[in-house]
């Protein structure tokens, strides 16, 4: 499903933010990516979805090797790929309802199944009361569900969540990742991104670890650390 | 993933109602545009309305110089007036001064001139004063020409006169006016595009942001760039026609009271050359509308192209 | 210290998210501020820097009712306010060193002071190497990171810190904590508002719980579910 | 928290010297506000220059008006020339024709005419032509009142005679030219002014982000303001000093070739009227900047002000 092959990424600054990559995922799998601030997690969930090219190495996804798409190419891998971005990325001038709404306007969907799809995202991320309310006049945690809404409305194959439960309380935070683990069943690759030790330790998962921009462990239903600390 | 006819159609029309859902959702943006191009689009027009009248004011002046045609005495005014009225470029009536009318206007200005001119016996007074006739033209620059014409085509013409100098400086200051007013306006319409696009890009650069994220939800190019042109569009429309309802206004109340003021100053008849100009100015706005948002939105998407092009090898 | 009395905040959408709060905070004290998201910690957070005004009821800071300043005293207001922002507030346009040197110039701190306090927070927050980053070239933990540098580096009597772990790891979290503690004991009044049980249990401070605008518990030492769920 | 002089002047500094950076660290920006700009403020100079130009031409061309003053025989045109040149108004020399050169011409055109002028007896030549000068003014709209000038007060005139129509529609076209003129500057002026503090506002609202963090963070109003007012000053002044360098350049190139071309139209000499022109588009330059971007900033910190008034009863 997702393989990356001798992975760098370099940024223009020089910092060397992902340093030699290798790593399979299967597909309809849950994994839980995690490290230290600034090991890297985020650089790795942006080049699945090209917001970010890798600076060597090559990465398949769906079978293609998307580090040589074309320009028409990258729209439909990313139609493909729900995110939840670890800074929302909500379009300030549309309510909920129509940042939901647009992730599956892009793909032209008909308004009777728009208005099924969100209705029943906005039900499983609690935002009924906030579907008219504009980004700004969310709280955080509310912002963030909404750009987990979003991402999963229109069912894509891939699901990327960068720390989706940073702004979450922990009961909100666990039916957020119940939700994922449930996406992951009906088929769904999730790969999630978090700093949540608790609900790592508990889902038992697969825990890829990185550090400096390396794969430091690899467990099948691990826990956060392996060599635990005492947090 | 292929598209069917009416998925195509959907996205279609979600991408133009996102046009006019942004200008209405940014009500600041839309005035601030709206109002910096109906500006120029004004001053553009207004200043071609300006050079249009210029010209014409400077041709009505130039109809005011005359050939002066001295006739010999057997040919008779009327007759000369009838053949010179027949050429190209003279304008009709031909003034006619009879022999008798300027010896008349020559003795009362000198009045010792009469008694000289008396014959002392019979009290005949010979007259020594050609017919005259004055020619006026439609344009000051044939004059020269139509001069040739009148000595060479009509018989009976002793000599002509006319005040060359001054038509060939009139006829330089029209050239002067066409010239330095097309350079005004082809620098007006260059420096409207500037200012158009320049403050459309502004505005699309304010919503850099949100083309970002667009883009990476999956969004494609042209349903990006879509809401930005009808948003260009609409934008170019409004301002042309506020501008326009200034000029008409401008061309019935404060123009008719300078013409009041300047009785001598002939400009042209009615609405003159208001629908021409209006047109134009639609037309400048409606483009210049839709060049200035694909330019600026052109340039977000072709900065991301060239990010994705930076691969450096490790 | 601070003191709230009968305050309530509508906003204009109709939305309680505070309802007639009375409450106390002593000068020098660490309190913890939890509830789940949309119940307004960050309301009242925003209300002790004049971010929102409260739509009832008057609120007392260094013995002013800041709901009744003049225009000229809010700036005072906030600069003797350090605020750690749940979504950072980092200028785009500055480097990280700039930003927090931002804080001191408003001040007119000279600039060999500055120098020096500077290099001190980076290396409390471990920002050394990316003094001269712009907060784009950062991770998200980096920027969380930063906010924090900022709010504690002219020293202010009173810090607020809106969710400041959210995007830290366990272990960078935990020493963000310590370091909050610590100023606090050096006499600053620091109130905090997080998610983070695992820390919130650990430290044993003041915990003041919000549902729905309302204060439901309030305990000198508690841990962050009084009637503790399983997580 | 009293502030010390040290302090204050530090702050002071700091913020003039935000204003440089955030203008290097925003090259897009200043790009399109300074040549926004500079392009609304070469328009505004251009046309100035060229109603100038106008202004100067129409004066000229009215120099060619001439009032033709008769004199009796008593009165020698030397000592009538003389006493004209010295009335206000008169431009220096009067063209003097003697009565032997009037009816040289005369003669020369009506050949009949000298026969009869002969005395028969005597072939003394009688010469009832006047001696006559031609005296050109400074301003047509003067010439009504000279005319009369000479009339009273110069000894031994018979009779002047002036082009009053063609004097009264030359001088209508001054005022006119004069008034529109100053329509179309007014014009202009405003215009450039809405531009530019359009321009600068949605420059200052792509950062009003950034100004509302720096309100929270504690910096008040002057500090949050002073930046802007400097960027606007050397917006301001660069795209002024770019405009008058435009304008210099055309000043010199492009209008001393259409000298050459057009070798009637007198144009004003050397730099003419540049330098106060130039010097306006500076100062409007600097005035709109500083006014367009203390206006903007304005806006947002007034945005807060009625944010905090909304205190609504629960
Ligand atoms: N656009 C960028 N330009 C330069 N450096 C960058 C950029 N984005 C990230 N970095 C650097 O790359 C490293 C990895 O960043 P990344 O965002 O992948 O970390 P992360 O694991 O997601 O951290 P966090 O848990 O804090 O979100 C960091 O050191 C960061 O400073
Ligand atoms: N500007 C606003 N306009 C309207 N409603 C708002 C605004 N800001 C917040 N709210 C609403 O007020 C309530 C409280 O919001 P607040 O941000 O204080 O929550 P919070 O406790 O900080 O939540 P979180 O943990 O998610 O950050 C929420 O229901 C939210 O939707
Ligand atoms: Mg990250
Ligand atoms: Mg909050």
């Amino acid at each position: 499903m997702i393989r990356f092959v001798n992975v760098s990424k370099v940024y223009p600054t020089g910092n060397k933010a992902l340093d030699n990559i290798n790593l399979e995922i299967e597909a309809g799998s849950f994994t839980f990516l995690v490290g230290t601030t600034g090991s890297g997690k985020s650089t790795l969930i942006k080049l699945l979805y090209r917001e970010e090219l890798a600076s060597s190495g090559d990465i398949w996804v769906f079978g293609k090797n998307i580090e040589h798409l074309s320009r028409n190419e990258v729209p439909t891998l990313r139609q493909q790929t729900g995110v939840v971005f670890q800074d929302f990325k909500l379009l300030p001038q549309k309510t909920v309802a129509e940042n939901i709404a647009f992730a599956l306007e892009i793909l032209g969907v008909a308004k009777k199944e728009q208005e099924k799809r969100i209705h029943s995202v906005l039900e499983l991320t609690h935002l009924q009361a906030m579907a008219k309310a504009y980004p700004r006049e969310l709280s955080g945690g509310e912002q963030q569900r909404v750009s987990v809404a979003r991402a999963i409305v229109n069912k894509p194959p891939v699901l990327l969540a960068d720390e989706p439960t940073g702004n979450l309380d922990p009961d909100s935070s666990w039916e957020i990742m119940k939700l994922l683990t449930k996406i992951a069943k009906s088929g769904t690759t999730v790969v999630v991104s978090t700093h949540n030790k608790p609900l790592v330790d508990l889902l038992k998962r697969r825990v890829i670890k990185l550090d400096q921009g390396k794969i430091v462990e690899d467990n099948q239903g691990g826990g956060y650390n392996q060599h635990g600390t005492r947090r | 993933m292929a598209l069917d006819a009416s998925q195509m159609t959907r996205q279609w029309l979600f991408s133009l109602q996102q046009g006019l859902q942004n200008m209405v959702r940014s009500p600041f943006m839309s005035l601030v545009v709206v109002s910096t191009m109906t500006v120029a689009l004004g001053v553009l027009g207004f200043l071609m309305l300006t050079l249009s009248d210029l010209t014409y004011i400077s041709q009505q002046m130039s109809t005011q110089l005359k050939i002066v045609v001295f006739l010999q005495d057997q040919q008779t005014p009327e007759s000369a007036a009838a053949l010179i009225e027949g050429i190209k470029g003279v304008k009709a009536p031909v003034v006619q001064i009879s022999k008798e009318e300027a010896l008349k206007s020559m003795t009362e200005e000198l009045p010792d001139l009469k008694k000289l001119l008396e014959d002392p016996h019979t009290h005949e007074v010979h007259n020594p004063f050609p017919a005259t006739l004055e020619v006026s033209l439609y344009a000051v620059e044939k004059m020269a020409e139509i001069e040739a014409e009148i000595k060479k085509n009509v018989p009976g013409v002793e000599g002509t006169e006319a005040n060359q100098d001054l038509a060939e400086q009139l006829n330089q200051i029209q050239s002067a006016v066409q010239l330095v007013g097309f350079g005004i306006a082809a620098i007006l319409f260059l420096g409207t595009l500037a200012i158009v696009i320049n403050t459309i890009q502004l505005a699309v650069h304010h919503r850099q942001r949100e083309i970002e994220i667009m883009h990476l939800v999956g969004a494609p190019d042209w349903f990006i760039r879509l809401p930005f042109l009808l948003e260009g569009l609409i934008f170019g429309m409004a301002s042309g026609l506020v501008a326009n309802i200034l000029l008409f206004f401008w061309r019935v109340v404060p123009l008719e009271q300078l013409k009041r003021m300047f009785t001598f100053i002939q400009l042209q008849p009615g609405l003159g050359p208001l629908y021409p100009i209006s047109a134009l100015v639609l037309l400048v706005g409606l483009l210049m509308g839709v060049l200035g948002s694909s330019l600026s939105v052109h340039r977000y998407i072709r900065f991301e192209k060239s990010a994705e092009k930076g691969k450096i090898p490790v």
